[in-house]
């Protein structure tokens, strides 16, 4: 990453910027140290290796979660239940399954076990998954180190709602230069509470992300490395109301990114804020095991608040996503932070407070993959002004150093993008990036010009913001609608009542080996 | 009067189109994009530009002239029936009347969780410089936000005992709008209620004409706002009411 | 086999549209647009973008979908009919059927002034890497450049004794290439000369298909190389040879 | 004009340049100052007066300058012909036409009066039409001066070939945001040694430039100034065979800038290079007279030749025509320079290479309103791709403050602009001139880096170029093919035929009258 010290800013003001983020995050932190959720537990029996769905589609992980919750007691974890059967019947974990699928076992019924004789039943399966996903990270690892990564990441979603569609646009977009595939979920999945099964091919305005909707474009992609001489990155949510589960299901089949933020869920999908923070704890460490990065999303503040006048909120969602991400043990390197060329492109001067924001947070984040943001609310369906607009947020990216190019679509006003849109996109990045290799070397900013000031006015709202949030605490700032122009109340929204207080003697084998693997 | 698109010179029928044709480029692949302009009334397509993309697939730019124009007599022309209004106006109009609030009630429908363009028309501070319902005197409305189940939107409609539902639809892959919103006119006319509100929709896809096929009064699309929602609900209000008079 | 125009699903036949009416933007606008994209075939158009243009005019983005495809195994092929050769493969079928050198006279004729074209074909660097035909052994080029009348150019291909013809034309409008490309071959015919020369076009704007229509053997558009051109023009006179010997 | 010295270049090097530009454009002046040729002499006809066509559409001034050509010597100067048949005749120069096209009168058979008589003779006529000039110039002063001007000031084109479409076209392009308007000429006007007369719709590329249709289409700008709010500017060509009468023709109908170099038709249009060099300096000294901007042609050059090779040969140029210009009487602010941004955009860096020159042309010729040449030889029938490149030739003409913003059109490597092509290229244009405003006050570039060092090298090319030419002749050096690629004999080419030596009478009261006024 080149970063130099374009915008003096200074160093005192994001210090303090940090810290106060720390206050703010470590205050949730107490919180979600004293909860699990539903998710959660599902989560960690997917890691157990618990697996495959009921006649009615119902996931086992849902059954059996449902089952200690009705019958037990869920705020002990359902680790220990689990344990429990497993040491009563005898079975092992696949066994279980089976039997419990036919009705035959039930999870309840049994004593249980305590958190070291739990932890000991569960720990051939966890370490057999996290074995697994130590594999992945090598193998991801390897690949990167032969092939090289590229800088800027040229980043296209797929999005037809057919997950065997989506391959054919994903092996496109990769012959055309694509560096990292998303596949965007369908509208309603985020808030489901069960994660859906097998290859799927129905969806709206993105496809299901299901575990073998992964496996089929992880193969297709990897069928490509070779002749493209790269490694394709492949993206997916861990977001909604099954973040945990989505982030196991992300590491057991080595996707690389993950849509992962800590806020996003309760201010785009009215998500209850508790269990938001518990599950993205849950999320977050394991993709740090994983070596997955994540990708936070401030771009969407921009969305439904202004872009010029809500700045210093990405900015200030930036030093908490990172604080949150740090706590969960991810490394600044795996922190690909969001945010946006949002601002009205008719603006005078514009690109000049683009370029002010882009720069500041990669001086700011120097070791973390920026997820840049295209233009999308000011696009509209003239595609071909939309194609010049977009073109200059590809010299935006080159002029400042991003690092995760999320490509733009002229057609972002009308539709999930065509094959075709794709592949101009890729086209037209790929033009300016090579066009502008390295202008950003070969350029500097005015001494206190207009680009100077605007980063250092963002830094100092931004610093202010958060002394008042750390002050306040983050749910009040959410309720006050701090971020994206949205209120969110702490005992409201999605999921809440899948929020559960731990028991004195809660336990969560998969959790502590995952603190002892990040240790 | 007969016209016919317009590149350089009067009626020179030009037009340009694109597609991808899952075939590799080549000949064939040349010929093919060739017929099917020539299916699209082209009578001698220029192929201006061919493109591999990907394995399997080309991509093609096309211009062209239609030789027939069309009578612009003839054209069936679907706009919204209602005199444009100021806001003042319609507020005016609404204390000539009516003696009570009129009441809206919005939501982003189905699945979809597009909240801004129901909030450009519904919201205080409304869109682009135009206010919102919301700060219409002589108009209550509620906004219940984005993926909102139809029979909720009718639950609280009834609750409220509004007089005009708004619906925003905005992701329209395989037409999930569609199948969304006509499920709510299945809704309200089963439970006996589609002649109790003036029923809108909108959306960037959204058009008059489509609206009223599915069943609506009217149908708003991209550069929508307020008080053109107003004017046409208030008028469309006051013509039942004569009607319910008579 | 059947094939539609893809977008982002096997057949859903999306195409996309573009084009200005002269009419002002408004309902009327938009109602005509519609109706010519559905003219076109496209029975549900979206018309995503509507602008003004200056006074008078209005311009229309429009999405559709094709209901129909075409059959891939029905669609003429128009190519011209060569093997593909290298520069020395071209060279060696030259010294195999020739013991004389083979010459060729190429021009940008008529009022045309572009020179880069014909330039590719014909000059020694040649283009994009393809070498043009003045390096070939067993070819003499001439290129007599820009603006030459056609007579000029039958004069000069009678002068040296051509085997072929290679004319080029870039400037399109009011479809004055094909006045020029037309004259050129009816004042080969009226001078007897038609079946002396391989006669071929070139430019951005001109097909195979469109250079026999106009009775030229063979026309090569973008992308076209000296060995292209020279593998065709060899071949034919191969042909030709072999016609004249039995 | 906002000019900093960004690129270090060495002033050294400059002087050293336009030193040698001087000596060989004064070589060459040697060789003008002893010519006359048929153009210039029908211009001066022109200037006097004479219009209109006989029964074959042959221009009045072609029928008299052929007539004394044959029957007379036209080495002493058309003008003392008709002076000697106004004072023999007794009728005045509308008179005179008349009865010349009964064929009543001839030119030949009088008394040649000497040059004094023959200037006054004439002298009125010609004050009329310098009086026409010079209300055209202060109507366009007080109107700039009113509205004020903007920069860059954004240039399209019209050619559909029929004068009443351009006019739409013109139209709808001011009412989208043009500042300047260029009806591009057809096809075959520039090698006819005589101008069409009258309203023109039939050309190929282009519509014919005659006096009728540069009224028509002034006026119908003209009608849109005050709706607008601000002065619309006309261009057309003075180049071709008919180079100076074309200059006439544009300043009596108030054109603003001229198409007009010094060495274009020589090496575009195989015109003999004596003619254009004698023609272009009657033509300069006019356009200095009217106040009209000429547009040089080294855009051209980058069409033939390698952008990145010969980028030297366009700057090098740029100091000839200068120095051509600069003897001609033409004031800096008049000078057009052309340039181009025209290197392959799939080039590595190829937009440093373009910032580099187009920031290096600015600061050579700091007074200089540059015209800057967009993308045209490396477009391509995708027109969105196209679009992406002009938007990036938009970028660098606002980062290196370019003055006359020539409008790349998505469809350059289709067809001459359609309506929609101009509109969509001027959108994108005025967005990226707003988004943009002061990116150029705002940017520095590396010392010492890529940027600094291409245009410092151009430079030196150029220096050696220059001195090479100066040492040689310009004659020389276009005969060995210095500038675009292309050879030219100095004997041969068009309109050699039309090049007269001047006899020691020669008389020309226009150029005598042109020279006072310009002292
Ligand atoms: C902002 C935005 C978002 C924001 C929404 C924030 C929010 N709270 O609304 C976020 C980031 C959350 C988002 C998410 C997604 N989005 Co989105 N989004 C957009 C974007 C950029 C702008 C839409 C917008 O708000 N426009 C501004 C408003 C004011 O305009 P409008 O909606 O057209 O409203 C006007 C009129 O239509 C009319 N109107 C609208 N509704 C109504 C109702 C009535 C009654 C009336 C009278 C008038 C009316 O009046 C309004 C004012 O004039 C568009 C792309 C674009 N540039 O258009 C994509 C877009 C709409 N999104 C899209 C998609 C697919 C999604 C996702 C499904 C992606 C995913 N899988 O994650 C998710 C949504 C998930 C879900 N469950 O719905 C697609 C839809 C494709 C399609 N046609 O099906 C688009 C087109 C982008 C694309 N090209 O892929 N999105
Ligand atoms: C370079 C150029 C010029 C240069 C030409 C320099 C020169 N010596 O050639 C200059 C600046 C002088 C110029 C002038 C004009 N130009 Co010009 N020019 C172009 C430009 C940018 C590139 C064309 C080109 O050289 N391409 C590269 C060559 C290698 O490609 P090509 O010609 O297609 O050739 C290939 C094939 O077609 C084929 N081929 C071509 N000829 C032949 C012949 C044979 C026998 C064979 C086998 C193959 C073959 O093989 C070649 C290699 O693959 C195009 C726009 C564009 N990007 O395409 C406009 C363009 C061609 N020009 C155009 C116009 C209108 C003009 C002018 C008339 C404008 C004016 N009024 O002043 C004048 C010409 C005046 C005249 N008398 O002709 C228009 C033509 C519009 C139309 N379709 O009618 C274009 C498309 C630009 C536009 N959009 O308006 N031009
Ligand atoms: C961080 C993050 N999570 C999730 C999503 C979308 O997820 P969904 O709409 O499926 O909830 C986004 C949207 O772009 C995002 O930025
Ligand atoms: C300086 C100059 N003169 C003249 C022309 C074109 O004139 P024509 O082709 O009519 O000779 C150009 C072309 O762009 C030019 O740059």
């Amino acid at each position: 990453m080149n970063t130099q010290n374009k915008l003096r800013l200074d160093a005192g003001s994001i210090a303090r910027c940090r810290d106060d983020a720390l206050r703010i995050a470590s205050q949730v932190q107490e919180m979600i140290d004293l909860h699990t959720t539903v998710s959660v537990e599902r989560a960690v029996l997917r890691l157990v290796g618990v697996d495959g769905v009921d006649a009615f589609e119902v996931p086992l992980p849902n059954l059996m979660v449902e089952q200690v919750r009705q019958g037990g007691d869920l705020s002990r974890g359902v680790s220990a239940y689990l344990a429990g059967a497993l040491l009563a019947t005898g079975l092992d974990v696949q066994g279980f399954c089976a039997a419990f699928l036919e009705d035959k076992v039930s999870l309840l019924g049994h004593t249980l076990p305590d958190s070291r004789l739990t932890a000991d039943t569960l720990r051939p399966y966890l370490e057999a998954s996290f074995q697994t996903i130590s594999h992945h990270r090598q193998y991801r690892e390897a690949q990167l180190a032969r092939f090289g990564a590229r800088q800027p990441e040229i980043y296209v979603i797929v999005a037809t709602g057919n997950i065997y569609e989506d391959v054919k646009q994903a092996q496109s977009a990769v012959r055309a230069g694509a560096d990292v595939i998303a596949v965007i979920r369908t509208t309603g999945q985020s808030l489901l509470d069960y994660v859906p099964y097998g290859a799927t091919t129905e969806g709206f305005g993105g496809t299901m992300a299901t575990q073998e909707n992964f496996r089929i474009m992880r193969q297709a992609l990897d069928a490509l490395c070779e002749a493209e001489g790269r490694y394709i990155k492949l993206v997916n949510y861990a977001s909604g109301l099954c973040m945990p589960e989505i982030a196991v299901m992300g590491a057991l089949e080595r996707l690389d990114m993950m849509l992962n933020d800590s806020m996003y869920g309760i201010i785009f999908r009215d998500i209850n804020m508790q269990r938001t923070f518990v599950d993205q704890y849950f999320s977050r460490s394991l993709n740090a095991l994983a070596g997955i990065t994540i990708n936070t999303g401030e771009d969407n503040y921009l969305t439904t608040a202004d872009a010029v006048g809500s700045a210093h909120t990405v900015l200030a969602s930036q030093f908490i996503n990172e604080r949150f991400a740090q706590l969960a043990g991810l490394p600044k390197s795996q922190m690909g932070l969001g945010h946006a060329f949002e601002i009205d492109p008719d603006l005078e001067d514009s690109f000049l407070l683009e370029l002010a924001q882009a720069q500041m947070a990669r001086e700011i984040f120097p070791e973390a993959p920026l997820k840049y943001m295209p233009p999308t609310t000011h696009s509209t369906g003239n595609i071909f002004q939309t194609q010049a607009v977009d073109t200059l947020f590809n010299a935006a990216t080159m002029m400042t150093g991003q690092g995760i190019h999320l490509l733009a679509m002229m057609t972002e006003a009308i539709h999930t993008p065509f094959l075709s849109d794709r592949h101009l996109a890729i086209r037209n990045a790929r033009m300016v990036q090579s066009a502008m290799r390295h202008l950003q070397e070969e350029i500097s900013f005015k001494e206190d010009g207009r680009i100077m000031r605007r980063a250092q006015q963002v830094l100092r709202e931004a610093e202010r913001l958060l002394r008042d949030i750390a002050d306040t605490g983050l749910f009040e700032a959410l309720e006050q609608g701090v971020f994206a122009d949205v209120r969110r109340d702490r005992n409201q929204g999605k999921g809440l009542e899948g929020v559960i207080k731990k028991h004195p003697d809660y336990c969560n084998p998969a959790m502590d080996l995952l603190r002892e693997a990040l240790a | 009067m007969m016209i016919k698109p317009y590149g350089d010179t009067l009626n020179d029928g030009k037009v340009q189109l694109s597609f991808t044709l899952p075939l590799d480029a080549g000949p064939l692949g040349l010929a093919c994009a060739k017929e099917i302009a020539k299916g699209m009334g082209l009578p001698n397509p220029e192929v201006v530009h061919t493109e591999q993309m990907g394995e399997g697939f080309s991509f093609y730019v096309i211009y062209g002239s239609l030789p027939q124009g069309i009578d612009t007599d003839q054209v069936k022309v679907h706009a919204v029936q209602a005199l444009t209004m100021t806001m003042a106006e319609i507020e005016a109009l609404i204390r000539r009347h009516f003696v009570r609030e009129l009441v809206f009630v919005g939501a982003s429908t189905g699945t979809d969780a597009h909240t801004l363009g129901i909030d450009a028309i519904m919201n205080m501070k409304g869109y682009a410089g135009h206010y919102g319902l919301e700060r219409y005197a002589g108009i209550r409305a509620y906004n219940l936000g984005s993926q909102v189940p139809n029979a909720e939107l009718i639950r609280k409609a009834v609750a409220v005992d509004a007089d005009v539902l708004l619906v925003s639809q905005t992701v329209t892959q395989k037409d999930v709008h569609l199948s969304n919103l006509v499920e709510l006119v299945e809704l309200l006319e089963a439970a006996g209620l589609r002649e109790r509100f003036v029923l809108v929709c909108g959306g960037a896809r959204i058009s008059h004409e489509l609206a009223m096929e599915l069943g609506y009064d009217a149908g708003f699309g991209t550069g929508s706002f307020a008080e053109h929602v107003a004017a046409f609900a208030v008028q469309e209000l006051i013509r039942r009411q004569g009607k319910a008079d008579q």
